[in-house]
């Protein structure tokens, strides 16, 4: 689109870009969004609309989880397939029979403090780009503070709340899922963490904590494992989790460096 | 039990509520629920039938019982039986009619608002066509004020959404200023947060309390934290403008939420004390959606829209200054596509207006939905005809911490340009001595050297 | 809705509703057409909707053909279904391979001078309803004026056009095809005429002539079966249909009756 | 043979009209043609791809032969060179751009019309959002005249369509009246008939004539018969106002409808020797359609936004008092749903009035489609705002001959009311005088002894 500055008026703040990867300083033809960013946006939109439906890759998961010398299961929700699962989130939330069998034949005997689940949520991508190394750094952090950790939960087409399912069966004290945030037009391969003590059926949000926002332009996985393993020391510690257990870490650092000092 | 026949065919609705959820118009949410019309005429009959309701078996037949929910209580026992008098002997369908006639004006309906519960409301939305739930809105001028006047007829308003996936100050500000320079931020500049740290959320206050100070603008911000952290906030003196929560139409949802009547009027309390307001003190600030109350298991088998209308009860109790339902936000499990986003923000809009509400919208949508840009643009107008208090600014639609599309800097200066719109007045008096607009409400060419910027640099 | 007359606003042309089934005369309150008026409507658009996928009665047909002591074939389009049928009007303009099969097995050696088809068209209903009643006013009039007439070609799920090869492979001079019209609110059973002189397959409707709104409330049975049979003469004698044929009948005058005198 | 590479992927297309194809929005009858994008990767890849090629380039390299389609010979034939040249070095994506930016305002379109062909309009609204569609018409005044002035800014005009299942004319003539006492009827007064009888028409004819004679109506009338019928009245001196025929953007479509170039070319002579207009003498009225070249497999494995764009060079050429897209009647074969409706409709009314015509909309469904009212309530709403110079007035929005739903009497005047537009002038003078409606364009209440309603009596 050669000769479009003749028409289209630029904004003087392009360097802002640099700062942040949302669709700033786009310039504007009357008060038009620029064909090259409104062609942009579009392509961005079939892309995620694509990663909504790709599919979980559980080699890779297991070939991860068994360098960290850790057992797992593998376990599918009641949701049958994808559009099963787009369409009924209930399904989503609890395993299907086999898997509940698979579950009850490895009870444990004695809870667990943390099970830990892994589901391709609404990006399968997420999960498969981000979740082992984000496990790589927290699986140490726990292990080396003597919490006791389940088999790995890997399941399919699985949301949140599948995780009351798991760790109860496990049993485990507490339950942390892993798996894809919605994909975004600028993230289609975000991952969550979500977190909750004491975890049964039937819990709702409020028990729960979330760590939003995991992947490279987002939460470092670094930063990410820290705040996961803060939560999980705290809760653990004061036996709930969710409204009551509040993030109190110090403002991460590396963000406010790069506030802007002429506005603080 | 409620019936209605249609040709050898006789429909029975067991309740009110199951009468309301068979006369709502389809939408995926409530099929999941198991609760939807099995059939476009059953769908018909419900309304033939709802049609004739009494609107005072409203005030009796409750459809989530007064002894288990509060929501419930709330709404009855906050009704106000004078200003329900003019229309007490209304059956819903003449409700219907009379909202669409001439004698229904701005004036008449602001003196009936508390005569009305969300379910009257709920329940004559369900037989009006989007053409009345816009006429119908359009006549009601809800204008709340903070430090600028918003809801005015012939002013269209927007809430600068700078998100940021790790909550960077400076990414946050850039987007804040790309926001600024296009004309928006009159409603509320509101930051969602990516972590539930308060530290976080106390940075970003300080930040927003700057830029708004330092160039005096006449607008509010909020970060849009848990109320729980907002409160321990205002316990340190952090610079809280406008408080924030989402709620739901039952208590069982808005436990979920993590909330309550009690804990949205402790907020309440503690914000009244604040008085940051300039012009007016109308500070709260809530968020609500279709879909919540049933993802959450929280619907008491009550259809989606007149939980969503409950929602709005709970609200008108704490003076917002800005209300607005995330329509296409909640996903496609509940409106699956841009026909039932669209009519699912109508009724919306209209059910909050009918109550009083300074209701704006989250035009938006998630890429697991059927639906696309073109959608939004058709309900962008449409919203900005039925007389929408404000609706999401966000740098090129694009929200990269949320994840869904909403609607960009640019879709505001083209609906106040094609519709003949102008921001809050106070604010428009900024942009104007900012240069950033002329005084037609026409954007102007920014100068490299324009403060805002220099300020970003330094 | 009691009580509705205090809010509405009537229309003191009431009256007129009589000449006519148009949505007339309607009220209105505001700008607005009143509630009553606003259900029928959609209830009359659920039912609408309905007849688009009623299905053809075809034991009726049969029985009815028996009746007149003519030979019939029973026939299918292309398309197999109904969703298919909605979606690909091509398949419905053409027979599936074992209908081809029938025709050609009793094809005759000598042209017909006709062959009539019957087909569902969008509304299965308006065939079941009024097909036979106008052919048992057409088929005396055309065989007392001693054209052949090929067996009635009974079709499921077929279009317009199909007249072309059921036409070709009687084979016969012209085809007639009487079918549902898109069912409407108010007349969810409207039969459709269209005749199609030398038919085959790849004829455009430029080639026809339609004699349409065929049921109580439109055109009666009567004077169509008359306005087919005199553009089938017609078409006969100068061995040409379409835009070159005019029915150049007389104002039908049962409708002319009814003109407002005031008027002309 | 066109190329344009996403990540790895290297997306051919093989001659511009399979790019153009390609770049369309999804629409269900390209699909049935075989001819849409197989992936929306693959058609924004074609949309990147089609923002490159040079307007200038549709000049030589045309969708269907110059040789064997007199559409196309008419269309590169009457290309006006100097009018093209301000955008003759542009790309399609630059002329997208330009046409939204200031300096491309009415006066500028108004010199611009003869240069562009109906397939550069058609490949510009390919890479516009429903909200650029929307705002580059509604820049754009197309003014025509017979015995009054349609298309002004600010005003709404509609054809009264008081079609009746046996053409009867007591009950054509009780929907003529009820359309007039709700001021619908400045575009025209048109009626389908339902028989092809010349002897028919020629009735209705002289009926419309002594009504509009007898009451002074600055409107005009038109039997939407075939051409070659309307020709031999003109012979039998009917009181012919209008010359109607639906029209499509192949000569072979046209041949299945029994026209050609030759024989519109005819009946626009005979029309100009009428004279019966009185303000004006634009006295063609074109009916169009997206489908109808595939429909009668006539379509030359051409997009059918770009038949239908071609269409509209035909019309141009006739100086047309009215033209519209039928665009839900053809059915959902071609477009599925109210979203291809409504994508449909606004490219038809973008493209009509980027060639200068003066658009109207029939905004309508067929009861086969996936669509209800609240879809064309939306529709409506957008057609207005886009300044759309007329839609249908059907009684009750219910069309009783051709059995498909548009607009009614009251939408016209709900959007005239909410979007503030007036008829034209001649006519709304009438209306007023008639005691119609008020000054400001109310509704008056309809007196018993209203001359309209004595007459239809007598
Ligand atoms: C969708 C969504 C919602 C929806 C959830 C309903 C639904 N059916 O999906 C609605 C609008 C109701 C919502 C509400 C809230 N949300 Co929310 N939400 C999201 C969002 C955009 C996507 C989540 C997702 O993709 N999940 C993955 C899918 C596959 O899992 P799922 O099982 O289908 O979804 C469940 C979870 O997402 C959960 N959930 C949603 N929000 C929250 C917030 C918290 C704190 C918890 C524990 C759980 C939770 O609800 C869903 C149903 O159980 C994220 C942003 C992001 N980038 O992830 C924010 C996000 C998770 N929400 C957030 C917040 C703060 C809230 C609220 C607390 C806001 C408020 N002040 O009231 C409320 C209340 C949440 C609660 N306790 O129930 C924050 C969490 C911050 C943090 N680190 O704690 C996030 C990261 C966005 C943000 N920064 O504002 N939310
Ligand atoms: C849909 C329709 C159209 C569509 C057809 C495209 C399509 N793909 O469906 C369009 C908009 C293109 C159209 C155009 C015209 N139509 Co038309 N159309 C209809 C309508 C509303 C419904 C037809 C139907 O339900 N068919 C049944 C289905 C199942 O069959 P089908 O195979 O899918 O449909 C075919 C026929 O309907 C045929 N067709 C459509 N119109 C006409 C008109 C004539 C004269 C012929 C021979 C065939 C024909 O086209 C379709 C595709 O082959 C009828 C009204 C009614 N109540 O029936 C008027 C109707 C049939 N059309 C009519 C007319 C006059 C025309 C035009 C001649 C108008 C003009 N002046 O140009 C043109 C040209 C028609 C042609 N020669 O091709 C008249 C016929 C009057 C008469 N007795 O002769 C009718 C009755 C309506 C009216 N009164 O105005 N039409």
């Amino acid at each position: 689109m050669k000769g479009k500055q003749l028409i289209v008026q630029s904004d003087p703040w392009q360097a802002l870009r640099s700062v942040t990867d949302a669709r700033i300083a786009l310039g504007r033809t009357g008060v038009s969004i620029p064909l090259a960013e409104s062609l942009a946006f579009k392509l961005a939109h079939a892309n995620a609309r694509d990663a909504v439906y790709n599919l979980l890759d559980k080699e890779l998961l297991i070939e991860g989880i068994q360098k960290l010398q850790h057992p797992l299961l593998l376990l599918f929700s009641a949701a049958a397939n994808r559009q099963q699962y787009l369409q009924r989130p209930d399904y989503g939330r609890r395993l299907n029979e086999d898997s509940i069998k698979i579950m009850e034949q490895e009870k444990a005997d004695n809870p667990y403090d943390i099970c830990i689940s892994i589901t391709d949520g609404l990006s399968a991508t997420a999960v498969n780009n981000h979740a082992m190394q984000l496990l790589f750094l927290l699986m140490p952090l726990l292990k080396n503070a003597g919490f006791s950790i389940a088999p790995v939960c890997i399941i399919e087409q699985g949301r949140v709340a599948i995780s009351d399912q798991t760790g109860q069966l496990s049993p485990a004290s507490l339950s942390l899922i892993l798996l894809g945030e919605r994909p975004g037009l600028s993230s289609p391969d975000s991952l969550g963490a979500y977190l909750t003590f004491n975890p049964k059926p039937g819990n709702t949000d409020v028990l729960r904590n979330c760590i939003s926002n995991i992947r490279p332009g987002g939460l470092s996985f670094e930063l990410a494992a820290q705040k996961i393993f803060l939560l999980i020391k705290e809760s653990l510690r004061l036996k709930l989790s969710g409204i009551q257990l509040k993030d109190e870490s110090a403002p991460s650092l590396p963000f406010t460096q790069t506030k802007p000092t002429g506005l603080l | 039990m409620y019936h209605y026949s249609i040709k050898n065919h006789r429909y029975t609705f067991i309740d009110l509520k199951t009468l309301l959820a068979k006369a709502s118009p389809f939408r995926s949410g409530d099929a999941m629920a198991g609760l939807n019309a099995s059939s476009y005429e059953e769908r018909v009959a419900a309304q033939f039938c709802l049609a004739d309701i009494p609107l005072k078996n409203f005030l009796s037949e409750t459809v989530i019982p007064y002894e288990t929910d509060e929501v419930t209580r709330l709404i009855i026992d906050t009704h106000d039986k004078v200003a329900f008098a003019p229309i007490s002997s209304f059956t819903v369908g003449m409700f219907r009619d009379w909202l669409l006639s001439d004698a229904a004006d701005n004036a008449t309906l602001h003196l009936l608002f508390k005569g009305i519960t969300p379910e009257m409301a709920a329940a004559v939305s369900k037989l009006m066509r989007n053409q009345d739930l816009i006429l119908v809105a359009k006549k009601v001028e809800v204008i709340t004020r903070f430090r600028n006047t918003l809801g005015l007829k012939g002013r269209f308003s927007s809430r600068l959404q700078p998100n940021h996936p790790t909550d960077d100050l400076k990414g946050i500000a850039a987007s804040l200023i790309d926001g600024l320079l296009y004309a928006s931020g009159d409603a509320v500049i509101g930051i969602n947060p990516a972590t539930d740290n308060p530290a976080t959320t106390n940075a970003i206050l300080q930040m927003l309390d700057q830029v708004i100070s330092g160039f005096d603008i006449p607008t509010q911000s909020c970060v849009l934290c848990h109320l729980t952290t907002s409160l321990s906030l205002i316990n340190q003196n952090a610079p809280v403008d406008l408080i924030f929560q989402s709620i739901g139409g039952t208590e069982l949802t808005n436990k979920s939420f993590g909330v309550s009547l009690a804990l949205l009027q402790e907020a309440y309390e503690a914000g009244l004390s604040l008085k940051r307001g300039t012009v007016g003190n109308n500070f709260m600030y809530f968020e609500t959606g279709q879909g919540s109350s049933l993802s959450a298991n929280a619907h008491g088998g009550v259809d989606q829209q007149t939980c969503e209308a409950r929602a709005y009860g709970i609200a008108r109790h704490f003076n917002p200054l800005l209300v607005n339902s995330v329509v296409g936000f909640i996903g496609p499990e509940y409106l699956f596509d841009g026909k039932q986003i669209t009519r699912a923000a109508l009724e919306d809009h209209f059910c909050a207006k009918l109550l009083g509400l300074p209701m704006g919208m989250d035009i938006c949508y998630t890429n697991h939905a059927e639906t696309d840009q073109d959608d939004m643009d058709n309900l962008l107008l449409l919203m900005g005809i039925a007389g929408c208090n404000f609706i999401m600014g966000v740098p090129g639609a694009d929200d990269i911490m949320l994840n869904y599309q909403s609607t960009s800097f640019h879709d505001i200066v083209y609906l106040r340009k094609i519709l003949d719109l102008k921001p809050a007045p106070e604010f428009e008096a900024w942009l104007i001595g900012q240069q950033i607009i002329d005084s037609s409400g026409n954007l102007l060419p920014v100068q490299n050297s324009h403060p805002l910027l220099k300020y970003h640099r330094s």
